[in-house]
């Protein structure tokens, strides 16, 4: 059942990932990516991490796709531009000529990875993935990487106030 | 032997995920979708670290990193669609190939 | 040794600083609005990065005896990291000072600029303060996102924008890949921390195949970083367009954290699996300095010709990460302590070189071009001379900091050749040095335009040098030559070499 | 502290210092006024000259002085000091640098009075004789290559002070790309000499330690293989010599010098003829002991310098412009020395390099003089009969082309009959037969030497006046301040070879004995009390007929054709003329002659070789990086395809080799 439900996600995942690149309507690609994301929620539900899982959705699916979706529709690609996405033979050729070895590079050494895995969803910790246990070792071992993250919204913060403020 | 028993699925699930960001970084030209490709490939690192959290390191080190890489991915793309904007404003287009002012 | 909150706080004091301080001078910025005077703003950024100097010269003795390990583990403050940090932290004062005037001339001097480099600063050390590769990357990332808003941060020129977005999806991009390589690191050995990947790799549990795909990967990801070809395509576009002082930080303080974390990461985590990145690595360094070397030559523009020549000076700097993987012990001590020594050497000199660019660059955006520099030394006998000692410096000529440190890694690269007995390291020494050939070429045809052409037909007004302009000029051309005389000059300073020494990790 | 060797350099850079300063601080005026440029400008190399007649003093007795100012390079790999050191060998190079340096400086202030940038130019002339003096007084090979490439750097500031177009800026990059090609290789035998003694344990890099090194426990780890048959010693020999045949302008490396005469006629004396071109002597007479235990290019090296001596003069003999005749002839004695200390006679070599700073210095001043009398005038074809009109530059340019031709007693015959003699002992190891061969192609280049130099002097000074009357009437003797130098430098090459008589002639060469002080090899020392009389005689002889054939060809028998084409009036007269006569001679005798030898050695070496090979890397360079720009499209999708290409071949490569 849950095996299927890892086939279910991860065909979904790629699928609309691809079409996330296929589509030429930007609009379209985002929607597609936002379905690819809530289908690897999915998969991280199903990596017992249901609070990054809820988090993929929120922050990801959620938050993110819709900014991007309200950029795109505020910026409004006209119909020349969707002409030039067109992906003909020598661009098709470009893509696979990265896309073939590089994948086959990263499939071939991540697919032989043959170490030593805990298997069973028992030998874990009982409050595994838990949004308790996700807490708490946040802010105590992991405040560090924390506060950097702060940080680094900060900047974006005044970043976003720099370039895009109009009477800078 | 089921799927789950082991990472393999998920990782090669993820790098197919990451090759697909990769190629579709060098096919676009739309702005947008490039930072899309980045969101994609950065998701798919989520997914590789989710498995090895789960069943290499056994640790929920893996899934903090998650969580601080979907911060770190928000930040990218907030800055990112400023900047787009902000290039807009000046030359009305979105096209990755008309950005080049500088070359050579 | 890991202890109290107090402590974790005091060891990461440098970088604390420059947080605080940019955090300051953004709430000033917002809070006391357009009357205020950006002086004071300036002071404080500039309080913070000294105080940090400080803090990293208070931690270094007790840093060289035992080095913090705070915050459970995920920042290590040690000698490397704070002469890496004091570098940084040079880099970042130097930067503001010369930046006030250049902002004040375009209308420009607002606190945020100055807070995002400070951040970015923060970002950069914390990156070399620790052996946690998460950490690690969400330094890169501080740093860079302020970096790709400090390179569009002159939005009203196209250029700058054009240089930000660039920057921006190209970084964005190799940090992508970067953080795959370090999810691989993870995959591999069960963990991310650098003493943690030693003991898997060294125990034999580490999967060989993902170890050797995450060298690939880092490689590529910090490769990106530093600008060696063929990863370097970025910088030339993204110096010339962005603003002069931050393409002076990013072409410094943003390489020199880039190459301690190469430093950390190969001798570190990766142990023995370098000698399979030796012809990588070799290849990458013959590449970076002949393409570079090449392409600088065909340059007319003065920030893209240097824009080159500091992908070049990375190609020259790879050649003793080359030295690593070949498994001689001595000449690998030599090349990491003349690698150390070439960061603070390169970057004096070419931040004396982007603020004299900063300083002739005018309200559009123009005397950029090598035209413009014809007869400078009529105009600007001062700066002139200061940027002569920066040329010879970048050009590798004696007494010159530059000389000094190009010598100690060439040095380096031929005893590992005579160690090894392998002829490897012999042919990349004369690439090397034939590079340099190339790279005196150009540098001296910007001395011969300032100082042997007459003058254009002159529009443009005599602006006497800011204060801050003269102070940097100064302090880094007196650097340059403090550092290339040697380290034993008086004044009963310790010296940089000694410190690089004590640094190497 | 007082008396350290030190302050020799240290007087100079203050002198580059002030005068840099002076310049700079009033450059909006367009340089300071001459009243405040002069007392540096020339009380730097004067105080210096005493300071090093004081130490040579000390250094007579026996003394090696030396001062160690504070360490420069430390560590693992390299300890090196800033430290100079003053031997019989470098007190014998300081006191030509610092002494004809100064004469030149002198000089210079009057030849330089009416130029715009004067201050600009004693700053980087001073500032030149500074890194000459590092050069030479420097105690390890780092110290010497500072100053080596010090020297070249001002070297190529001062070439192209009156840049103002573009061909003379050619002529720079030429010899700019030229003497890094030397540089290269001088770089690498440094570091390769270094790693070497770094990997037997031993980290202390000064001459001293470097010959204790070489000559005791470190002979063997020089002396294996290294690459193929040939010693780590060979190839650093090699290396080593390539770098001092690119700044002492040896066979293939020589083109950059004759161009180089674009600069003022000072530079050309100073850095082109008296010193800087010496360095690769010196570095090569400093390194005595490595070259030694390398005979293959030992004896490479004495080929190349014959070979560079006798084409250089043939050469010579076919320029016009006067410049260009001592030019050629410089390249032409720099190969003399090479042939010298490529037989391991060094310090004939470091006599001849003595003798030779006194007399082209001397030469090149008065051609600068003769320029500036005429108005400018390079052509030896529009003068003649200027001895009437400069008489202390006519007289002193003839002792000084006497000493140049080998004519005794002047200088030059001392120190060209000693490398003659020299040949004929050979560094022991050498194939046999090489001797003779160098012998006879250094007599021939002699007798060269003896024609091109009279060939100037009586086309200049002698016969009849062809000098455009208009220019005639304001042409005059040079200023007091220019001709004092001359007269100095005429006594100086008049007499300074009687510190070299060879034991032939019942001397004692005082001055050998003197350098062999520090120069202290077998090899050496096979050279003590060679020569005999006959090769006295022949060295006279030779040096006698080459002044009597240029006689012949330019001044005696210009009249025979004329007297012969008298009776066809003003078309004979004219014929007659020397022009002319130079003319026809040229058609019938020397041309055959010299076209030959410069279409093989000129057109072919020098303009297809060397400029060829300049070209090609300046014109391949371009290619290359106009090839590479094509890439550098501005989009970023292509810099991220290369990128990602680049990952692809990097993931390849570590896992194709593993």
């Amino acid at each position: 059942m849950e095996s299927l439900l890892f086939w279910f996600f991860s065909v979904i995942a790629v699928v609309s990932a691809v079409l996330m690149v296929c589509f030429r309507n930007p609009l379209m690609g985002a929607l597609s990516l936002a379905i690819s994301f809530l289908a690897t929620a999915g998969l991280f539900a199903l990596m017992t991490g249901p609070f990054v899982a809820i988090m993929q959705v929120l922050v990801y699916a959620g938050a993110i796709m819709v900014l991007v979706i309200f950029v795109i529709m505020l910026l409004r690609a006209d119909e020349a531009s969707l002409d030039r996405e067109r992906i003909g033979p020598f661009r098709f050729a470009l893509g696979a000529l990265i896309g073939l070895p590089f994948g086959g590079f990263l499939l071939v050494a991540v697919g032989n990875f043959g170490g030593k895995v805990e298997a069973a969803t028992s030998a874990l910790p009982p409050d595994f993935g838990s949004m308790k246990s996700f807490g708490r070792m946040l802010f105590n071992q992991y405040m560090y990487p924390f506060e950097i993250v702060s940080i680094l919204l900060l900047v974006a913060i005044i970043g976003v106030v720099v370039l895009a403020k109009r009477d800078f | 032997m089921d799927v789950l028993d082991r990472p393999e699925g998920f990782l090669m699930v993820a790098a197919v995920l990451f090759v697909i960001g990769v190629v579709g970084f060098i096919l676009r030209r739309n702005l947008i979708v490039l930072f899309m490709c980045v969101e994609l490939m950065l998701n798919a690192v989520n997914l590789t670290l989710m498995a090895v959290a789960r069943y290499v390191g056994a640790s929920m080190e893996g899934q903090i990193m998650v969580f601080l890489v979907m911060a770190v991915a928000a930040a990218e793309t907030a800055v990112g669609l400023a900047v787009v904007i902000a290039i807009y404003r000046k030359r009305a287009t979105v096209d990755v190939d008309d950005m080049t002012v500088m070359n050579g | 040794m890991t202890g109290s909150v107090v402590e974790s706080l005091m060891a990461v004091a440098p970088a604390l600083n420059l947080a605080l301080a940019g955090m300051a001078v953004v709430f000033g910025e917002t809070f006391i609005g357009k009357g205020l005077d950006r002086r004071w703003l300036v002071s404080l950024a500039l309080l913070g990065s000294v105080l940090g100097l400080l803090f990293t010269f208070l931690l270094w003795e007790p840093a060289s005896t035992a080095s913090y390990s705070v915050f459970q583990g995920l920042a290590t403050v040690d000698t490397f990291a704070l002469f890496l940090g004091g570098v940084i932290l040079l880099c970042t004062i130097l930067t503001l000072i010369s930046s006030v005037d250049y902002l004040r001339r375009f209308g420009l001097d607002r606190g945020e600029f100055y807070a995002l480099v400070l951040f970015s600063a923060t970002g950069l050390w914390v990156m070399v303060a620790t052996t946690h590769l998460f950490i690690i990357f969400l330094g890169l990332e501080v740093a860079s996102i302020a970096l790709y808003v400090l390179a569009g941060y002159f939005r009203k020129r196209d250029r700058s924008l054009e240089s930000s977005l660039k920057y921006l999806l190209t970084g964005a991009f190799a940090s992508s890949i970067l953080l795959y390589g370090f999810a691989m690191v993870y995959l591999a050995t069960g963990t991310v921390d650098l003493n943690g990947v030693a003991a898997a790799v060294e125990s034999g549990e580490a999967s060989t195949s993902v170890m050797l795909l995450a060298l690939a990967l880092i490689l590529v990801g910090l490769g990106f970083k530093v600008a060696v070809v063929p990863f370097h395509m970025w910088a030339p576009d993204v110096y010339e367009g962005a603003p002069s002082t931050v393409t002076g930080f990013m072409a410094t303080a943003v390489k020199a954290a880039g190459f301690g974390v190469l430093i950390r990461v190969l001798t570190v985590g990766f142990g023995s699996y370098l000698p399979d990145a030796g012809t990588m690595l070799f290849w990458v360094a013959i590449a970076t300095i002949l393409a570079a070397n090449l392409v600088a030559v065909a340059q007319s523009n003065v920030k893209r010709m240097m824009a080159y020549s500091s992908v070049a000076h990375a190609g020259y700097a790879f050649m003793a990460l080359f030295v690593l993987t070949q498994n001689t012990p001595g000449a690998s001590g030599e090349a990491v302590r003349g690698l150390l020594f070439y960061l603070p050497a390169y970057a004096v000199s070419t931040l004396g070189v982007f603020t004299i660019i900063s300083f002739l660059e005018d309200r559009r955006g123009r005397g950029l071009e090598l035209e413009d520099y014809a007869g400078l030394y009529r105009r600007y006998p001062g700066l002139s001379m200061g940027m002569a000692v920066f040329i010879l410096s970048l050009g590798g000529i004696p007494p010159t900091a530059g000389f000094l440190a190009k010598f100690h890694v060439f040095g380096a690269v031929i005893s590992c050749g005579v160690e090894s007995g392998s002829s490897q390291p012999l042919a990349l020494a004369v690439v090397g040095i034939l590079g340099s050939l190339i790279g005196l070429y150009y540098y001296l045809r910007v001395l011969i335009f300032m100082y042997m052409h007459e003058p254009q037909e002159d529009d443009r007004q005599f602006r006497l040098p800011a204060l801050g302009v003269s102070f940097v000029v100064l302090v880094t051309a007196v650097l340059t030559l403090w550092l290339g005389l040697g380290p034993a000059v008086g004044f009963g300073a310790a010296d940089i070499l000694g410190w690089a020494e004590a640094a190497r990790p | 502290m007082a008396d350290s060797i030190a302050w020799i350099p240290g007087v100079l850079l203050l002198g580059a210092a002030v005068n840099g300063l002076l310049t700079l601080c009033s450059a909006h005026r367009g340089g300071p006024k001459k009243g405040m440029v002069i007392p540096f400008a020339l009380g730097a190399p004067w105080i210096a000259f005493a300071l090093s007649v004081m130490a040579f003093f000390k250094v007579k007795g026996g003394e090696v002085l030396s001062t160690s100012l504070y360490q420069w390079f430390d560590g693992t790999l390299f300890t090196v000091d800033v430290a100079f050191q003053m031997d019989s060998l470098s007190a014998v190079m300081i006191l030509v640098v610092t002494g004809v340096g100064a004469l030149i400086h002198t000089y210079a202030v009057g030849y330089m009075s009416k130029d715009p940038g004067f201050g600009r130019f004693f700053s980087y002339l001073n500032l030149f004789t500074f890194f000459m003096s590092i050069l030479v007084l420097g105690s390890s090979p780092l110290l010497l290559f500072v100053g080596w490439e010090g020297v070249g750097l001002c070297s190529y500031l001062l070439i192209g002070f009156w840049w103002k177009d573009g061909a003379k800026a050619q002529a720079g990059s030429k010899a700019f790309i030229v003497n890094r090609i030397g540089d290269v290789g001088f770089v690498l035998g440094v570091l390769l000499i270094i790693s070497t003694v770094a990997a037997s344990g031993k980290s202390v890099h000064d001459f001293a330690s470097l010959e204790a090194f070489a000559t005791g426990d470190g002979k063997a780890a020089l002396e294996s293989p290294f690459i193929g048959s040939f010693s780590v010693v060979e190839v650093a020999g090699f290396l080593l010599r390539l770098g001092a045949f690119g700044k002492s302008a040896q066979l293939p490396l020589y083109v950059w010098l004759p161009d180089a005469m674009a600069g003022p006629t000072p530079v050309s004396a100073l850095i082109h003829a008296a010193t800087m071109v010496t360095a690769g002597v010196y570095m090569v007479a400093r390194l005595h002991f490595l070259f030694v235990m390398a005979p293959t290019a030992m004896a490479f090296v004495a080929i190349v310098g014959a070979l560079t001596a006798l084409f250089a003069a043939t050469i010579g003999i076919a320029q016009n412009d006067i410049k260009q005749v001592l030019a050629y002839s410089t390249v032409s004695q720099l190969g003399f020395m090479f042939a010298a200390v490529g037989v391991g006679a060094f310090s004939v070599g470091i006599f001849h390099v003595v003798t030779h700073a006194f007399f082209k210095a001397l030469l090149f001043l008065g051609a600068g003089s003769v320029i500036h009398g005429p108005h400018e005038e390079q052509d030896m074809r529009k003068m003649g009969g200027l001895i009437k009109i400069m008489p202390i530059t006519g007289w002193t340019m003839i002792i000084g082309s006497l000493a140049l031709s080998g004519v005794p007693p002047f200088s030059g015959f001392f120190s060209k009959d000693e490398i003659l003699a020299s040949t004929l002992h050979p560094h022991p190891a050498f194939p046999g037969g090489i001797g003779p061969i160098l012998y006879v192609i250094l007599t021939i280049a002699s007798l060269c030497t003896a024609f091109y130099t009279f060939r100037m002097v009586w086309l200049t000074f002698f016969g009849e006046s062809r000098v455009d009357p208009e220019v005639r009437k304001k042409a005059h003797e040079s200023p007091a301040i220019m001709t004092l130098p001359l007269v100095i430098l005429a006594v100086g090459a008049a007499a300074i070879g009687f510190l070299g008589v060879p034991h032939a002639l019942g001397g004692h060469n005082v001055f050998g004995s003197f350098v062999r002080q520090t120069v202290t090899s077998e090899v050496e020392a096979a050279h003590e009390g060679s020569g005999a009389l006959l090769l006295v005689g022949i060295a006279v002889a030779i040096a006698i007929l080459g002044v009597l054939t240029s006689y012949w060809f330019y001044r005696v028998r210009p009249s025979i054709p004329g007297r012969l084409f008298a009776g066809l009036g003003g078309f004979g007269r004219l014929v007659a003329s020397a022009y002319r006569v130079d003319a026809l001679y040229a058609k019938t005798i020397v041309n055959p002659l010299t076209r030959s030898a410069k279409r093989i050695f000129y057109e072919v070496i020098d303009v297809r070789f060397v400029d060829g090979l300049v070209n090609f890397f300046g014109s391949f360079t371009k290619g290359l990086a106009g090839l590479m720009r094509l890439f550098q499209t501005g989009a970023v999708r292509t810099y991220v395809f290369f990128m990602m290409i680049g990952a692809i071949l990097l993931v390849w490569s570590v896992f194709s080799w593993s």
